[in-house]
């Protein structure tokens, strides 16, 4: 499954869905806001706006990459537009493959492939405006 | 006339999120590019860093647009 | 959270567990019970068993190894005793860091060292009698 | 006495999952290993492949117990 939303990312149910008896392993990699709290001043929230479709599209061109290079059973990846708070998930992406090895490979592509091709942005808002990240 | 989309810091700069150009069939991407600039100044210090895809898919300079296509102007990405 | 369990593991929760606002990301990983049916007969599940409360304590040590190696905000290991149907989870790996090199690697680094220290078996379950595995 | 406690294949081969064990105070894991064998001697192909705690660690053969010590004897382990 592939696909951009715009509310709360449900990580479970995308790896139940990646459960079958022909995979012996299932790796996630779940993207989250993060607030670096250091400097005193901090992000509020990320806000992200996306070119679709073809954001759309480079995502299942990312699992069909993934299907050709790599023994797996089962892609999905999920990313969400807008407002998403401190902690909460930007995108997840679920690799079940029947043996570990294809699956952290291939998730780990996935998000580096997501953060080269894919037309999404993201922008940190604080209290007093917003800067475009990237 | 084709589309222009402008997305993330290219949309702030550009005044826009979206526009209407008027290229002559035919006419390349480089082109095209020119025009915005001539019409959105503000672009034109990002000029390296975009890329541009037309009707959907990325392209590069030499490309040639079509009336009724859709460029847009994308910032470098930063999902995930 | 670094647990031994009889019944279901509940992904969803253990990564909802992660979310922090310090940390952007979550690397997860799920081993499932996997049945390769190419051969005609198949197993029909897994069966679990640990040597208490030394795998407990070996479980809490490979997370302190993580927090010793690696720039982590969260770790929580569960691992699954007992009967471990196909598709169903027998072991999940959460790993929330600042930044996803360190969730990437200190899961895989989890999952490989379980599967060196932990006092943990499993026997694959046919239906004329079972093999250790191992 | 000693306990000893056998997992996985090891319990199967032993017959039992728990047994104890008169041994001298110092004696190594080697020796009881050599008493474990004498009792179950099925056990002696494994030899090999196991491995051994005391009291919830892993131990060596050159490793001793004492009298109340828990010795587990442990297969290749495969959780995960």
């Amino acid at each position: 499954m592939f696909a951009i939303v715009e509310g709360a990312i449900d990580v479970g149910a995308l790896v139940a869905d990646a459960q079958r008896p022909d995979c012996g392993a299932i790796a996630t990699f779940v993207g989250t806001t993060r607030v670096d709290e250091s400097g005193g001043a901090s992000v509020e929230y990320l806000e992200y706006e996306a070119y679709r479709p073809m954001a759309d599209r480079k995502l299942a061109e990312i699992g069909a990459e993934i299907g050709a290079r790599w023994d797996v059973g089962h892609v999905s990846i999920v990313h969400r537009l807008g407002r998403v708070d401190p902690g909460e998930a930007s995108v997840t992406i679920v690799v079940a493959s029947p043996r570990r090895g294809p699956a952290f490979e291939a998730s780990r592509y996935a998000i580096e492939r997501i953060k080269e091709v894919v037309p999404i942005w993201k922008r940190e808002v604080w209290s007093d405006g917003y800067v475009w990240v990237g | 006339m084709i589309k222009v989309l402008f997305f993330g810091a290219a949309a702030d700069r550009a005044g826009t999120r979206e526009t209407e150009l008027d290229v002559r069939d035919g006419a390349t991407l480089a082109e095209v590019w020119t025009l915005i600039v001539e019409r959105h100044a503000d672009l034109a210090p990002m000029g390296d860093t975009l890329a541009f895809a037309v009707n959907g898919e990325y392209a590069r300079g030499e490309d040639t647009v079509s009336p009724g296509d859709e460029v847009a102007v994308l910032p470098p990405v930063s999902g995930g």
